[in-house]
């Protein structure tokens, strides 16, 4: 089939024009996308907006450990005196990147999956869904210790671990929509005109799953995230003195409750980033009207 | 007929689940970089003892042999021994058992017991104050890491409130073997020690809050929306017209078939209820195979790991299946069709 | 399931109008008074607990961070197993905080001239828990099983105990032959725990009853197990038959709780439930714990030494300035002050071994400027240096002294990577030098009461190959001495040899000296009777403990 | 006009939503005098529905609101009266018929669960005393009474379990329950095959002969209006606009729109010449 040219386009103008004004009327979307970008923005541009980017490394200053928030150390400081705030926010690169590197490669092997499985049906079918009902069983916080444990207790491991049973819930996803559309008359026109059936799966099937997928992968974010604070909250975290959330809660959790701040302020980051891609999510389902995604 | 056919296959199914999973699992151990055996005995070992151990373990065998033995030796309960201290790695999983299988029945208790009357609330008054302040909340719920929360309650009822314990099961001086099914409650019921039951409670407390939050989260929401989905429907407007009270309507005609989504919601997420039981454990020093797997794991204690992981599967399945019985009693669709609508 | 209503969209824009509306509750579906009434209820029960904390015993209970990994003699290896063991078990004899030898189920013992044969003589009225007596053939019996399943303190008696070499010389005397002289021999012999052979005999089924002393006692120890949950606590009672009797207010029943956790050990503070700390707390406990009133905190040197050791056979650490620049580069009134209290350590040896401590060398000294003087003359000078610190994992301490470490030595051009590796991960790198790191936080204490348990095994190349040995020294010279010492009955001579030996080592310098530790436990007011003993756990045997309140 | 059973007069029916206003129902008024058939004929969003609504009490107010008027039911308004006094008529002396059998019925009880329960409630509303035997036993006449063969049986089902001209059929039956005076039937069969649904329109009719209700039927099929009406009024955007005898209307239509209608019935091939027809926002 050839492409129609030319007639789209101002319709796509228009789409998007009406998806940015109803995106911008939809309050939870807007905090969630808010905090999204305040959150990447701020991991990368750490090195800049943070008071003491040398506290990442080694630094110790035993004059200055266990001091509580105040103008000088807005999220006081930790055990060996350096500032919560700023390990804090490096400490997003950590998240952002767990969640990019799970993400990245449990969406595509997911979706391709759901695809083929939702499609093809049969043999194809029956052995992809089994697999994915194999890997609900386990839990994926499980299963990465599982693994970390047996290799080596590092945030790589970890990271693969999770990607290992994450993409069942899109291909689940795809898996389910992709059945749907399947039987649907556009489909059922570009076989009889005799497309392809890469054609028919990239070209008709795969625009119809894109908003389905960005809710689940907002969500996700936000979920990964949990996943992985939870590991390195377990000591499975990266090697110290690089910042990460979850082994902060853990590390400041031995100095409660007197010391409430070491734990309890990297705690509420990584709440706060799980709720801004939950919002989000919440607010791209709204948006594309997406009932498949929990 | 059609719901034991239904049930059958779900079995069937489920087992052939559970071979996955052990295959999954057997795999993931023979990755380990290293012997197992030398890791077992330690850096003195001299090499013979290193064989001997290997043969021991049937480590020397073909790997589908190897497989074979792991299998025989599932279908015996018997999971092999701890190469740390030699124990049976059974024994271990079912001391530690019934503590978690305690925490994630009361914290599911605890999910529906909140989760269904908040979403049904938030449904009853849709887009007013209450819907808000449950979605809220729900969402909150949901993106609280679990050890943070378990972090916050330990504080607040254990170090500010000074209401709560905050660690371990019983008060240590109490003497109280949960020696006849391992529930502390159950069993202190069983023998009448009330004050056991409602010490165990107070230990429960805590621990099953900081689990159980994210699960009823969820639960508040998917009952809300199909409450909401169920009230628009024809069968409760007909109900309405015949003069049915409401009371009758939400808490009969609306709730019943509102229950389906969330108890399937409930067996999807029950794996990551089992990991979260792993932090959670952990934080509240709750003796349960959570916390025993916790330490097997960090003590690379390969057959103990696999035992854990494989329990952890284990349990999931039969929940899965319990809940399968229990949507099909819900919902008669399910058992006359014989398949989830 | 399908949640297809945007479930957040409105409650932003509505809840300002909510607000406005002053908040008005339709009417209840249901009257919501009586579940009300019922759930407030429930839950002031709930808050309030209800265990008497009134008891006629004297129960102490302890937290310990560790799990027990065992309670067979033949196999107890580590610190907190020797916590059981040594209340579980009686010894021959025993060990006071002195390292002093002292009696237990033998009251007497005679050395044979040439240091090869000793003779133990068995109380009369020594008897096992089940009341039956102590005899010699039950020491021969734990000898020849120690030997045969060759595990835990088998290895302190491989070259000098062969099967048949004790023997019953009457029901109440003992005589051990040695197969070559060993000067320590007399210190190792508090770690055999006597079994009574006959019960034990009853359950040996194939595998020595490995099985069945791995859950159950058979020993004349003055505390018997009452319950055993592996992963969180171990409970004993005192038998009130015990052959040496109690004297003044002895402790009824020991509790140990197993928790690193240090909220969890606050809490049990807090509670009232807990009678003395683990050694291992953090300062911040100990100090909490100390607010709370009702605990003092008792602080005693050890024996035990704690060093940074370096693998003398990688880079950069196999170069004797890079060794010599990380002392120089160490904190050690940092570390000793604000991270963690200790003594002062100037040699290898604590200072504890008072007749063989060599006091004529100085204290180690922090001077970052001697130590980039030192790297200059290293073979690395000039370049960046690779440096990989190893710690054990969640030991805050530990991660502290690591960081400080860090930032010093990236001032003298180091280029610093911090591995934290849980303590079985570590013996198991500490098995090859090439998986060893440069450098490795490790406390070593005696396991007897002989300075040979501190030099052989952490610096004979026999010992090689352990978390204790990680400098990798190999050394025929220090080899040597070690053997001279052993070899000798003389004490003299023994000191002379242990003063070569420990300058030896300050000039090879394998070790930062870091400190001695110092113990510490947060104990009950009411409970007297610690005193640091130089040899694994034996400081916590209850006998020695007492009640005063 | 205070002669009819069921008399709507001058009913106005506003619906507000986002802040606008839509009149609804404009100054309605109809007559349903006792054993008489009368149909209320229009297309969707014509505001029958709304109509049937309001006479059952179904409104769901806001965002309904009734503007004006008055509805009685023998004699009495129902507007005006207390809520407990028209729960007590509601499903009981005027009763409905719903028109989707398949998702009328709560899909997760049995047939006698949800007609006991309706029957349990008009029984404690009324003060009649009756146990849980006798309701069945009611239930059980009830659906021999709509031609059931097997009553018990029916009784024991879900509705899953039967089929669509069975469930329709239970859909009367529950409206009979308490024995009504007048009955409204919602389009009853429309989602039937055209063989059921003729066989239900002929239960239906001969049961309200054979009784002596009133039946209000509501539909937008002329050919229903045919065969089971005498008297027929026609709505159009919340109006009524022509109400005359049944024969008249098909003899002679006098509007427009009522002449649309007409020619849009009997289509067998389906797709009508009333497309264009407005429909109400």
């Amino acid at each position: 089939m050839t492409e129609i040219p030319a007639d789209n386009s101002p319709r796509r103008l228009s789409n998007a024009y009406q998806n940015w004004y109803r995106f911008s009327r939809n309050p939870t979307a807007v905090i969630g996308a808010a905090i999204v970008v305040i959150v990447i923005l701020a991991a990368i541009l750490a090195p800049w907006i943070t008071p003491y980017p040398e506290h990442v490394g080694a630094v110790v200053n035993f004059r200055a450990r266990h001091l509580p928030p105040s103008a000088e150390y807005w999220f006081g400081t930790d055990n060996v005196g350096r500032d919560i705030f700023t390990r804090t926010i490096f400490g997003l690169r950590i998240s952002l990147l767990l969640a990019l590197v799970v993400l990245g490669t449990a969406v595509p092997v997911g979706t391709v999956l759901g695809l083929l499985a939702g499609y093809f049906g049969g043999w194809v079918e029956i052995v992809i869904m089994r697999i994915t009902d194999i890997a609900l069983a386990i839990p994926p916080l499980v299963m990465a210790l599982a693994v970390a444990a047996v290799l080596s207790p590092d945030l790589i491991n970890s990271m693969l671990a999770i990607a290992a049973l994450w993409w069942t819930w899109h291909t689940r996803l795809i898996y389910s929509i992709t059945r749907q559309i399947r039987t649907q008359e556009f489909i059922e026109a570009a076989e009889t005109l005799g497309a392809s059936k890469f054609h028919i799966l990239i070209r008709e099937i795969l625009p119809n799953c894109v908003s389905a997928l960005a809710v689940k992968t907002s969500l996700d974010c936000g979920f990964v995230i949990l996943v992985g604070a939870s590991l390195s909250f377990l000591g499975l975290g990266i090697q110290p003195p690089t910042p990460d959330l979850g082994t902060m809660v853990a590390s400041g959790s031995a100095f409660l409750p007197d010391s409430w701040w070491e734990s309890v302020l990297p705690g509420c980051a990584i709440l706060v980033v799980a709720l801004g891609f939950n919002l989000l999510g919440d607010g791209l389902r709204d948006l594309f009207d997406v009932q498949e995604v929990r | 007929m059609e719901f034991l056919a239904f049930l059958v296959r779900r079995v069937l199914w489920s087992l052939l689940v559970l071979v996955g999973l052990s295959i999954v699992i057997f795999a993931i151990a023979r990755i380990v970089p290293g012997d197992p055996a030398r890791m077992a005995l330690g850096p003195t070992a001299t090499a013979e003892q290193v064989a001997d151990l290997r043969a021991d373990l049937g480590l020397d065998r073909p790997i589908v042999e190897q497989y074979g033995r792991f299998i025989a030796g599932l279908a015996r309960g018997d999971l092999g021994r701890s190469l740390l201290n030699e124990r049976p790695v059974a024994s271990d999983i079912r001391d530690t058992f019934a503590a978690t299988f305690e925490l994630v029945l009361f914290t599911i208790m605890l999910a529906f017991a909140f989760g269904v009357p908040l979403g049904v609330a938030a449904a009853r008054w849709k887009d007013r104050w209450p819907d808000n302040l449950v979605r809220v909340f729900a969402i909150f719920c949901a993106v609280t890491p679990g050890f943070f929360l378990a972090l916050l309650l330990q504080i607040l009822a254990g170090y500010v409130l000074h209401i709560l314990p905050t660690t371990g099961r019983l008060p240590p001086s109490m003497d109280f073997a949960a020696d006849i099914t391992g529930l502390v409650t159950i069993d202190g019921l069983l023998r009448g020690r009330l004050d056991v039951v409602l010490e165990g409670l107070r230990y429960l407390l805590l621990p099953s809050i900081a689990l159980a939050a994210a699960t009823m989260g969820q639960i508040a929401r998917i009952t809300r929306s199909s409450m909401i989905d169920v009230a628009s429907q024809d069968y409760i407007e007909a109900s309405r017209a015949f003069g049915v009270p409401e009371r009758v309507r939400v808490f009969k005609y609306m709730l019943r078939p509102s229950f389906v989504p969330p108890l399937t919601i409930m067996g999807l997420e029950f794996a990551s209820l089992i990991g979260n039981a792993f932090v959670v454990e952990l934080v509240f020093a709750w003796p349960g195979m959570a916390a025993y797997g916790i330490r097997t794991i960090l003590q690379k204690d390969l057959n103990a790991i696999m035992g854990v992981v494989m329990v952890s599967g284990v349990f999931f399945v039969l929940v899965n299946l319990l809940i399968d019985v229990l949507v099909g009693f819900v919902d008669p669709r399910v058992r006359i069709r014989g398949r989830r609508a | 399931m399908l949640e297809r209503d945007g479930w957040l969209r409105d409650s932003f824009m509505k809840w300002q109008g909510a607000i406005l509306l002053g908040l008005k509750w339709e009417q209840g579906i249901i009257s919501m008074n009586m579940p009300r009434i019922l759930a407030a209820s429930t839950l002031a029960l709930l808050m309030t607990s209800v265990a008497a904390p009134a008891m006629a015993q004297v129960v102490v209970t302890m937290n310990t961070v560790q799990i027990f990994g065992t309670i067979d003699p033949a196999k107890i290896s580590d610190y907190t197993d020797y916590m059981a063991g040594v209340n579980l078990y009686d010894g021959l004899v025993s060990v006071d905080s002195s390292g002093s030898i002292i009696p237990e189920l033998a009251e007497s013992w005679t050395v044979s001239d040439d240091a090869k044969e000793v003779t133990y003589k068995i109380r009369d009225d020594a008897t096992f828990a089940d009341g039956s007596p102590v005899e010699a053939s039950d020491v021969v019996y734990t000898v020849e099983r120690l030997l045969r399943i060759n595990q835990g303190p088998a290895n302190l008696f491989a070259d000098v105990l062969a099967p048949g070499s004790v023997v019953a010389v009457d029901a109440k005397t003992v005589k051990f032959t040695l197969s070559k002289t060993f000067a320590p021999f007399l210190t190792t012999v508090p770690a055999i725990f006597i079994l009574n052979a006959d019960v034990v005999k009853e359950h040996e089924g194939t595998d020595d009853a490995q099985e069945w002393l791995a859950n159950n006692v058979a020993g004349a120890g003055a505390y018997s197990l009452k319950s055993w949950d592996r992963g969180s606590q171990m409970t004993i009672t005192r038998n009130p038959d015990y052959y040496k009797g109690f004297t003044g207010k002895p402790i009824d029943e020991v509790r140990w709780i197993i928790t690193n956790d240090e909220a969890t050990v606050r809490s049990l503070a807090a509670s009232g439930e807990l009678t003395m700390s683990s050694q291992f707390q953090s300062p911040e406990t100990y100090k909490a714990l100390v607010d709370m009133g009702r605990f003092n905190l008792v602080t005693q040197d050890t024996a035990t030494a704690f060093y940074l050791k370096l693998n003398t056979q990688i880079a950069p650490t196999d170069d004797i300035h890079i060794r010599k620049a990380l002392a120089l580069a160490t904190d050690y009134q940092t570390i000793r002050e604000v991270i963690l209290p200790g003594g002062e350590l100037s040699t290898p040896l604590p200072k504890v071994f008072a007749e063989f401590h060599a006091g004529d060398i100085p204290a180690p000294v922090y001077d970052l400027e001697a130590a980039k003087a030192e790297v200059a003359l290293s073979k690395y000078a000039g370049q960046p240096i690779p440096i990989t610190l190893g710690y054990v994992a969640d030991t805050k301490f530990e991660e502290e002294i690591s960081l400080l470490m860090q930032a010093n030595l990236e001032q003298l051009g180091f280029v610093v990577t911090q591995k934290a590796d849980p303590w079985n991960v570590i013996t198991e790198i500490a098995s090859k030098p090439e998986t060893t790191p440069a450098v490795n936080q490790i406390f070593f204490g005696p396991t007897y009461p002989s300075p040979d348990s501190m030099f052989f095994t952490q610096y004979s190349s026999k010992a090689a190959g352990t978390w204790s040995s990680m400098e990798w020294v190999n050394d025929p010279e220090i080899d040597q001495l070690i053997e001279d010492a052993r070899g000798t009955g003389d004490v003299a001579k023994q000191a002379e040899i242990y003063k070569t030996l420990q300058h030896k080592l300050v000039d090879l310098q394998p070790d930062v000296f870091l400190q001695t530790q110092t113990v510490q436990h947060a104990m009950d007011k009411c409970l007297t009777g610690f005193e640091a003993v130089p040899m694994q756990s034996f400081d916590y045997d209850f006998t020695r403990y007492q009640w005063t309140c | 006009m205070s002669q009819a059973l069921l008399s709507v007069d001058n009913l106005s029916v506003d619906f507000s939503t986002y802040g606008q206003t839509h009149h609804v129902l404009k100054n309605v008024s109809l007559d349903v005098p006792a054993r008489s058939q009368i149909a209320l004929v229009g297309e969707s969003g014509s505001g029958k529905t709304v109509t049937m609504k309001a006479i059952m009490g179904l409104l769901r107010q806001p965002p309904a609101t009734i503007a004006g008027g008055r509805i009685f039911y023998d004699g009495r308004d129902l507007l005006t009266l207390p809520d407990k006094e028209r729960l007590k008529l509601r499903g009981t002396a005027m009763s409905m018929v719903f028109q989707d059998p398949m998702s009328s019925l709560n899909p997760v009880f049995t047939i006698a669960d949800q007609m006991t329960t309706i029957l349990k409630y008009a029984d404690r509303r009324l003060d009649r005393q009756r146990n849980g035997r006798d309701r069945l036993a009611r239930v059980h006449e009830v659906l021999t009474q709509v031609r059931m063969r097997d009553p018990e049986r029916v009784a024991r089902s879900y509705p899953i379990m039967l089929s669509g001209g069975m469930r329709q059929r239970v859909l009367i039956a529950m409206a009979l329950l308490s024995e009504p005076k007048l009955l409204i039937a919602d389009e009853p069969g429309t989602a039937l095959d055209v063989t059921t649904q003729a066989q239900i329109l002929k239960l239906l009719k001969d049961l309200v002969e054979a009784r002596g209700l009133a039946l209000l039927m509501i539909t937008h099929n002329l050919g229903v209006v045919r065969e089971t009406s005498s008297y027929v009024y026609v709505m159009n955007k919340g109006q009524v606009v022509e109400h005359r005898p049944t024969a008249e209307l098909f003899a002679a239509p006098r509007e427009d729109y009522t002449k649309a209608l007409i020619a849009a019935v009997p289509r067998l091939t389906g797709g009508t010449r009333f497309g264009t027809a407005e429909v109400a926002p």
